[in-house]
C-alpha cells in the first residue's frame, strides 16, 4: 500500500507542477509535461526517484524484521538456563 | 503512545518559528517600496483567516482538518481532497527546499552538486518526521531562540559598524497608500500568515479551537512585529532603492556589517540560521502530508515519512528551472491556483457544508 | 546483527577515503592565492587591462621571516570585461585566485571618463567581493602604477592604502566614503552624485619596483590622497582639493572629527598669528525650501572641541578669549564652505552636497516635478550657512607663554 | 545409602551424614565451604558457611558464643531448644527458618550460616555477612575544590549509608531487585517517596524485575536497560551516573530516583534531561553567579569541543571569505608546506590525541607523567618542525579536547569526543552545509530523546505525565 501512496502522491505532484508550468509558460501540456520529467539536467531526480520507492517497498515488506530475523545476532544476554527466551 | 496535548508555549513557537523561518529570507516581496508596511497591514485580513479556521474547529468537537473533509464533502470526495491537500503541503515543501538551496549555492558552496544536498537535507527531515509533533515542537523553541540572538546581533552589529541611516526609508508612502494594501492583499496575506493552515492538521494534539485562537492570535502578532522589523533593518541600511537589486535582501544587509576589519563577514552565519528555519518548515509541511497519505491508504504515518521526503526532495530539484521562474510562479500563478482556492474557498465551502448537513440532524 | 555492523564499519570507511580526496569546493589554502588588490585600465588590444596584486602568505608574516622576497606578485590580463580578465588569470597564475579578501579596486582616469557602470556589475553581482571594498580614482597616474609602491614590514600596497585611507578620513575627513556599496547607492537615489576618493603618488614608480627601494630613509613611491573625484552620472568630470572635499564631507555630515587652521589678523591665509582649532564631534542638517523657482540652502554647521595651537595672544582664561576663537572659526568656516559651494557650482555645476538628496528624502511630491533639472536649478542657487562651534578647554596651557613684564 | 540421599535430599534432612553429603554435592570441593559439628542445646548439630561471605570472629563472637549458651539450658525437646535459640539467643540478627536443603545453599551464598540439627527437619539461616570493603575515600573522577570529599564505594551498604545519613528523612525508601540469574547481584532503587512521579517509579520497577542478563558487574551494563524500549540507537546517554553522595542527594530532591548497583562504586541517577550532564555538585556550593558562570561555561565547552575542528576545516579550505584577511593570511603563511588537506590533518592529531589519552588511563599511574610529557612536547612539536601539521591545527586540536573533558560527566565526554569525529568527516565532505547538518541532527536528536517520559531537553513544556515511552 506504500508504493502506491507514494506513486499516487509522485503523480499528483507531476500533475500540479504541470499544471503550473502551463501557466508560466504558456505552453501546450504536453510540452510542458516532457521538459518537467526528470530529463536532462535533473537526471539526479531519477535516481531519487527510484531510491524514494525503493525506501517504500523496503518498509512496506518489513525487510528490517525480515532481516532481523534471517541473521539475528545471539543477542549477549541469551543463554543461561533455559528459562522463557523473552526477548527484554 | 497516548495523544497527549503539546503545553501551549510549545505551539507558540512552533507557529512563530514557522511562520518566520522562510518569509526571513526573502523578506516581504518588495514590489512596493514601503514593503515594512505590507507586513503589518496584511496581519489584519489574517485574523479573518484565523476566524474561519476557528470556527471550522470549534463545529466539529476540535478534530483535524482531514476527518472534517470528509465528514463534509463524504467519503470519496473528501479522499479526494485530503489527497489535494497532501500534494499541496509536499508542494510547497519541495518549493521551501529549492529556495534553501538556492540560498546555500549563492552563499556557501558552489561546485557541489544539487541532489546530493538535497537528499541529505531530505534525509534529516524525514528523520525529524519521525520524532513526532512533540519533539519537533521542543525543537522549534530551540531554534526559536537562535534566530532571535542572530537578528538582535545583526541589528546591534549593523549600528555599531554605523551603516543603519534612518534616513534611507524616508520617502514615506511615496506612492501613496493603495499599492502598500494591495500587495498586502495579493501576496503577503498568502505567503507568511496564510500557510497556518497546516496547523489544522494536528488539531488533537494541538489544544482544539479556543487554544487555536488564542496562540495563533499571538503567533501572528509577533510574526508581524518581527517582519517588519526585519524588513526595517534592510531598508535601513540597503536603502529603498537598493533593497528591489537585491535577492536575499537579509544577506546583503549582513555584509555591511564591519567592525574594524575584525567583527566582518557575518552573512554565511545569516544562511546556516535559515537552514534551521527550513528543516522545521518542511518538517511540519512533511508531517502533515504524511498523516494525510496514511489517513487515505490506511497505513501507519510514521512508514511514509523517508519515502515521501525524498519525493520531496526530487521535486525541490524538478520544480523550477531557473530562479525567474522560480520567482515568477511563486509569487503570481500559485497565490490564484493554489493559496486562494486551498486557504480560502475550500475552507469556507467545508464549513458551510457541514453547517448546512449538521443543522437538520443531531451534530455527530 | 553483526553482518550490519560490518556494514556500517564499511561505510565509514569510504567516507573516510572520500575525505582524503576533498570534494568539490574544497580550495586548499596552499593550492590558492589571495587577490588583494585590483587596478582597471583600458587595455591596449582589448577592452580592459586588469592588474591583479596577489600575495604571497609567507612574505607578509614578520615574525615567521620569510626568505626578503616581495609580499606580492602583480600579473596583468587583458579581457572584454573585468569577469574575462579574471578567468584568464590562470594563464600566467598557477594557483586558484581567491577573491574573497580584495580590498581595493583602482579605476584609471581614462576609463573613469568614459563611464564606470558599464564595467562595475561583476563586482557588485559576485559574491566574494565584499560591499565594503575601497573603490579609487587614480589622478595623474596609469591605474597599475599604485600596486607597484612597496612598503616596510610585509605590507603589501593595497592594504596600505585601505588603512591610509580609512584613518585619514577619521582624522581629517578629506575623502569622501568610496566603498563599492556607495557606488550602487549613490547611482539609485535621486539628488545625490557620485564621489569617489582620488589617490596620487608622490615619487618615482619605477625606482619602487624592488624591495631595495625601502632601504631608503625617504621611500622612492608613496601613494598620497588626492581629495574626491567628482562623477556626473556615473562619468568623471573633474577633482576636487582636500580641503575643498573636506568642506563638501562636512555639509553632509559624513567628518566627525577634523582640525581648521585659523589665518592671522592680516586676512591672507599665511599671514603670522594662526589659531588650531581641532574639532572631534561635528553634525550639521540641511534645509531646503524652494523660493519661486531658485532653490534656497541653508546649512547649520554645529561642532565641539578644542583648541590646539594660538600663535598670538588671546586670553584663554577669560570667557572673551573663547568667544573670539568660537567667533573666528565660524566665520572661517562660513567664508570656507561658500568659496567651496561657488567652486562647486561654478567648475561642476552638479550637486555634490546632497541637498537634492535631503530634498528628495523629506519633501518627495515637491521634488519630484523638479527632479529631472535639479542640477541646473543647483548652480542657481544660493547658499546660507551658519555655524555654532563651542570650544570648552585650552589643554594645558591658558595662553601662548610670553614675557609680559618685569618679574612674575 | 548415597543414592536416595540425593533424590531424597531437599526433603528430609534428619541425619547429619546425609546433610554433609548433600553440601558436598551441591559445592562441590569449594575450600571456603565450612562444616563445623557443633552442640545445639543437648543435641549435635552441624553450623554450615562460606567463610569467604563472612569474618571469623563474627562467627566465634556470635554464634558460637550463642550456641554454647544454649548448651547449659536444661533438658528440652528439640523443637523448644531450635525455638528458644531462633527467639532469643539469635533475635538481634535477621534468621530464617527453611525446610530443604537448596533454599538453605542459596541463602548461604548470599552469606547466612545455616545451623541443621540431628534429626530435626528444620534449619535456622543466621545472617552472617561481613564483607570487608575499600573505606569511603575521595571520588577519583568527579572531584570538586569546594564541597564534601566522600566518595561511594563497592559495596551497597556502605553506600546506603551515605545517602542515609544525609537524609534524616523518614521519607527516604530503598528497594531492593535482585538482577543477573548467574550472579544475583542485589540492586536498590532509593528515592523520597511523594516526591516522584509514580509513573516513572513503575516503569524503573518494570524495568527492573523483566531485566533479563546474566552477570552484573558495574552499573554501566543496565544503563541501556533502563532505556526506553524499542528506541533506536540514542545518541545521547539519558542516565546519568555519579560518585558523589552529595551530587545523588542534590539529585533525589528534585524528583531523581537513585539506582544502587552493589559492587559499582557508580550510582545511577534515573530519569536525567540535558541539562543534568552539567551540573556539578559544586555549583550550589559556592555563590549562585559563580556557580551558573561555570555552568555557561561547561555549556559553551560542550559546545566548543563539538564545532571547532569543523568549522576549522570548513573555513580553511572551503569558505576563505568568512575570516578576517589577516588571520587568512596567517594561516595560508603556516599551511604553505604541510602535504596533507585539512580534514585529514585535523583527523590525523585527533587520533593521535586519543591514543595519547588512552595511554594515559591504561598506563599505572606512575608512569602516566611521562605520557603527557611524551604527547606534548615530542609529537606535538617535532610535527610541527617536520612540516607534517600547522601550528594553527595543535592549538584547534588541543582547544577541542581540554574542552571535551569539562563535562563533569565522563561518560557524556566521551560520547560528544564520538561526534566530534563525525562532524569532522562531514565538514570535511560538503564544508559549513556538512557541519550544519551534522549540527541540526544533534539537536533534532536531542529534543526527541525521552528518558522515562520527562523531555530530554525542553526549554519550556513541564514534565508530561502521560507519555510512557
Amino acid at each position: 500500500m506504500i508504493i502506491l501512496g507514494i506513486l499516487v502522491m509522485m503523480v499528483l505532484g507531476i500533475l500540479l507542477m504541470a499544471m503550473l508550468d502551463v501557466l508560466v509558460f504558456q505552453q501546450p501540456f504536453f510540452t510542458v509535461l516532457v521538459q518537467l520529467l526528470p530529463v536532462y539536467p535533473d537526471t539526479s531526480t531519477i535516481y531519487m526517484i527510484i531510491g524514494a520507492f525503493v525506501i517504500a517497498a523496503w518498509v512496506n515488506f518489513k525487510m528490517t524484521d525480515r532481516l532481523k530475523k534471517k541473521y539475528g545476532s545471539k543477542s549477549k544476554n541469551q543463554g543461561g538456563e533455559k528459562r522463557d527466551t523473552k526477548q527484554s | 503512545m497516548t495523544l497527549s496535548k503539546v503545553n501551549t508555549v510549545d505551539t507558540f513557537t512552533l507557529q512563530l518559528v514557522f511562520l518566520l523561518s522562510t518569509s526571513i529570507i526573502f523578506g516581504t516581496p518588495s514590489v512596493v517600496p514601503d514593503s515594512w508596511l505590507v507586513g503589518i497591514v496584511a496581519f489584519f485580513p489574517a485574523c479573518l483567516l484565523i476566524v474561519i479556521y476557528s470556527t471550522m474547529l470549534a463545529l466539529q468537537e476540535d478534530r483535524g482538518l482531514y476527518p472534517m473533509l470528509e465528514k463534509a464533502w463524504g467519503k470519496v470526495i473528501g479522499k479526494g481532497f485530503v489527497l489535494i491537500y497532501s500534494t499541496y503541503f509536499l508542494y510547497i515543501a519541495a518549493r521551501n527546499i529549492r529556495d534553501m538551496i538556492e540560498l546555500i549555492m549563492s552563499t556557501l558552496l558552489r561546485m557541489t552538486p544539487v541532489p546530493l544536498l538535497t537528499t541529505m537535507f531530505v534525509l534529516l527531515i524525514a528523520y525529524t518526521v519521525l520524532g513526532g509533533l512533540h519533539a519537533i515542537a521542543r525543537f522549534a523553541s530551540l531554534i526559536l531562540w537562535l534566530i532571535l540572538f542572530m537578528l538582535l546581533t545583526l541589528a546591534i552589529l549593523l549600528m555599531f559598524s554605523s551603516s543603519i541611516i534612518l534616513e534611507q526609508m524616508l520617502p514615506f508612502l511615496s506612492k501613496g497608500m493603495w499599492p502598500v494594501v494591495k500587495s498586502a492583499f495579493s501576496f503577503s496575506i498568502w505567503f507568511p500568515y496564510g500557510e497556518i493552515i497546516v496547523f489544522l492538521v494536528f488539531q488533537p494534539q494541538l489544544g482544539g479551537a479556543k487554544g487555536f485562537r488564542k496562540i495563533t492570535l499571538y503567533a501572528f502578532l509577533s510574526t508581524c512585529i518581527i517582519l517588519s522589523l526585519t524588513d526595517l533593518i534592510q531598508i535601513w541600511t540597503l536603502g529603498l532603492e537598493d533593497k528591489k537589486y537585491s535577492v536575499f535582501a537579509l544577506l546583503d544587509a549582513a555584509r555591511l556589517i564591519n567592525i574594524a576589519n575584525i567583527i566582518t563577514r557575518m552573512d554565511a552565519i545569516i544562511a546556516l540560521i535559515i537552514i534551521f528555519g527550513t528543516l522545521l518548515k518542511c518538517t511540519v509541511f512533511l508531517l502533515a502530508c504524511t498523516e494525510g497519505v496514511a489517513r487515505v491508504f490506511n497505513r501507519e504515518a510514521k512508514d511514509f515519512a523517508f519515502p515521501l521526503a525524498v519525493v520531496a526532495g526530487a521535486f525541490s530539484i524538478l520544480v523550477t528551472r531557473n530562479s525567474a521562474e522560480h520567482v515568477t510562479e511563486g509569487l503570481k500563478y500559485v497565490i490564484y491556483t493554489l493559496h486562494i482556492p486551498l486557504q480560502l474557498l475550500v475552507p469556507l465551502l467545508t464549513l458551510l457544508l457541514i453547517r448546512i448537513r449538521y443543522r437538520k440532524g443531531a451534530t455527530t | 546483527m553483526n553482518s550490519l555492523r560490518s556494514l556500517y564499519i564499511l561505510m565509514l570507511c569510504l567516507s573516510l577515503m572520500f575525505m582524503g580526496t576533498g570534494c568539490w569546493d574544497q580550495v586548499e589554502l596552499n593550492r590558492a592565492s589571495l587577490i588583494t588588490g585590483m587596478a582597471l585600465e583600458p587595455g591596449q588590444n582589448m577592452k580592459y587591462r586588469v592588474t591583479f596584486e596577489t600575495v604571497n602568505a609567507l612574505e607578509t608574516d614578520p615574525n615567521k621571516g620569510g626568505k626578503g622576497g616581495t609580499p606580492t606578485a602583480l600579473y596583468t590580463k587583458e579581457g572584454n570585461s573585468i569577469a574575462e580578465a579574471t578567468s584568464r588569470l590562470n594563464e600566467s597564475l598557477e594557483r586558484m585566485p581567491l577573491l574573497a579578501h580584495i580590498r581595493v579596486i583602482i579605476i584609471d582616469e581614462k576609463l573613469a571618463r568614459e563611464g564606470i557602470n558599464q564595467f562595475m556589475d561583476v563586482l557588485q553581482r559576485n559574491r566574494y567581493v565584499r560591499e565594503d571594498v575601497l573603490v579609487l580614482v587614480a589622478k595623474g597616474y596609469p591605474a597599475s602604477d599604485f600596486l607597484k609602491t612597496v612598503y616596510a614590514r610585509g605590507q603589501y600596497a593595497s592594504y596600505k592604502i585601505q588603512t591610509q585611507v580609512e584613518t585619514y578620513r577619521q582624522v581629517f575627513g578629506g575623502i569622501p566614503r568610496s566603498h563599492l556599496y556607495d557606488i550602487a547607492q549613490a547611482l539609485l537615489t535621486e539628488g545625490r552624485v557620485l564621489m569617489l576618493g582620488a589617490i596620487t603618488i608622490s615619487g618615482d614608480v619605477e625606482k619602487s619596483e624592488s624591495l631595495d627601494a625601502i632601504k631608503t630613509v625617504y621611500p622612492a613611491a608613496v601613494v598620497r590622497t588626492a581629495g574626491a573625484a567628482v562623477f556626473r552620472g556615473d562619468k568623471l568630470i573633474g577633482y576636487l582639493s582636500n580641503e575643498q572635499t573636506r568642506m563638501v564631507m562636512l555639509a553632509s555630515d559624513y567628518v566627525s572629527n577634523t582640525l581648521f587652521s585659523l589665518p592671522g589678523p592680516g586676512g591672507k591665509p599665511t599671514s603670522p598669528g594662526a589659531i588650531g582649532v581641532q574639532f572631534y564631534h561635528m553634525h550639521s542638517h540641511m534645509h531646503v525650501s524652494m523660493d519661486g523657482d531658485k532653490p534656497i540652502f541653508k546649512l547649520h554647521v554645529e561642532g565641539d572641541g578644542k583648541i590646539t595651537s594660538i600663535d598670538r595672544n588671546i586670553k584663554l582664561t577669560k570667557i572673551q578669549g573663547f568667544n573670539t576663537v568660537e567667533q573666528l572659526t565660524s566665520d572661517y568656516v562660513n567664508e570656507k564652505m561658500q568659496e567651496t559651494f561657488t567652486y562647486v557650482q561654478k567648475e561642476f555645476g552638479v550637486d555634490v552636497f546632497g541637498f537634492g538628496e535631503h530634498y528628495y528624502r523629506y519633501h518627495f511630491r515637491k521634488y519630484k516635478p523638479l527632479a529631472k533639472e535639479w542640477n541646473t536649478l543647483f548652480s542657481r542657487a544660493d547658499l546660507d550657512v551658519k555655524s555654532d562651534f563651542t570650544l570648552r578647554r585650552p589643554d594645558l596651557k591658558t595662553q601662548k607663554i610670553e614675557k609680559e613684564g618685569i618679574g612674575p | 545409602m548415597n543414592t536416595d540421599n540425593l533424590t531424597t535430599a531437599g526433603e528430609e534432612l534428619s541425619s547429619l551424614e546425609k546433610v554433609k553429603q548433600g553440601l558436598k554435592d551441591i559445592f562441590g570441593q569449594t575450600t571456603d565451604l565450612a562444616v563445623v559439628s557443633v552442640h545445639v542445646g543437648q543435641y549435635e548439630g552441624l553450623l554450615c558457611y562460606l567463610t569467604t561471605m563472612t569474618s571469623t570472629d563474627f562467627i566465634t563472637g556470635k554464634i558460637v558464643k550463642e550456641l554454647s549458651l544454649s548448651e547449659d539450658k536444661e533438658q528440652l525437646s528439640k523443637e523448644e531448644t531450635f525455638r528458644e535459640l531462633e527467639d532469643c539467643h539469635f533475635s538481634g540478627l535477621k534468621h530464617e527458618t527453611l525446610q530443604n536443603m537448596e533454599d538453605s545453599s542459596n541463602k548461604m551464598v548470599l552469606g547466612y550460616a545455616a545451623i541443621f540439627v540431628d534429626g530435626l527437619p528444620l534449619v535456622l539461616a543466621v545472617d552472617v555477612r561481613s564483607l570487608s570493603s575499600r573505606s569511603v575515600e575521595e571520588p577519583t573522577s568527579q572531584n570538586v575544590v569546594r564541597g564534601p570529599k566522600e566518595g561511594f564505594t563497592e559495596s551497597a551498604d556502605t553506600n546506603m549509608s551515605l545517602i542515609r545519613r544525609r537524609f534524616n528523612n523518614v521519607k527516604l525508601r530503598f528497594e531492593k531487585f535482585e538482577l543477573g540469574y548467574m550472579t544475583h547481584t542485589a540492586v536498590y532503587i532509593a528515592y523520597l517517596d511523594g516526591e516522584v512521579e509514580e509513573h516513572i517509579l513503575e516503569q524503573v520497577r518494570e524495568r527492573l524485575n523483566s531485566a533479563y542478563i546474566d552477570s552484573l558487574f558495574d552499573s554501566g551494563r543496565i544503563e541501556d536497560l533502563l532505556h526506553s524500549k524499542g528506541k533506536s540507537m540514542q545518541l545521547f546517554p539519558t542516565i546519568c551516573n555519579s560518585e558523589r553522595p552529595d551530587a545523588v542527594c542534590s539529585y533525589m530532591i528534585n524528583k531523581r530516583i537513585a539506582v544502587i548497583v552493589d559492587g559499582s562504586p557508580f550510582v545511577l541517577i534515573v530519569p536525567s534531561i540535558f541539562t543534568d550532564f552539567f551540573k556539578s555538585p559544586e555549583d550550589e556550593y559556592q555563590w549562585f553567579v559563580i556557580g551558573s558562570f561555570a555552568r555557561y561555561l561547561r555549556y559553551f565547552a560542550f559546545i566548543l569541543s563539538l564545532i571547532v575542528p569543523g568549522l576549522y576545516i570548513a573555513v580553511t579550505s572551503y569558505h576563505q571569505e568568512l575570516i578576517p584577511s589577516i588571520l587568512l593570511t596567517s594561516i595560508a603563511a603556516q599551511r604553505e608546506g604541510i602535504p596533507f588537506p585539512a580534514g585529514i590533518e585535523i583527523l590525523l592529531m585527533e587520533i593521535t590525541f586519543e591514543i595519547l589519552r588512552e595511554a594515559g588511563t591504561r598506563m599505572p599511574r606512575i608512569v602516566g607523567q611521562t605520557i603527557s610529557i611524551v604527547g606534548a612536547l615530542v609529537l606535538g612539536e617535532a610535527a610541527v618542525q617536520a612540516g607534517i601539521v600547522s601550528n594553527i591545527n595543535v592549538i584547534v586540536v588541543s582547544l577541542t579536547a581540554i574542552s571535551g573533558f569539562v563535562a563533569p560527566i565522563y561518560t557524556f565526554g566521551a560520547k560528544v569526543r564520538f561526534f566530534r569525529f563525525g562532524m569532522i568527516i562531514l565538514s570535511s565532505l560538503i564544508g559549513l552545509y556538512g557541519l550544519v547538518l551534522g549540527c541540526c541532527l544533534l539537536m533534532v536528536q536531542l529534543t526527541r530523546i525521552e528518558s522515562f517520559g520527562v523531555p530530554y531537553l525542553s526549554l519550556f513544556s513541564k514534565w508530561d505525565k502521560r507519555r510512557v515511552t
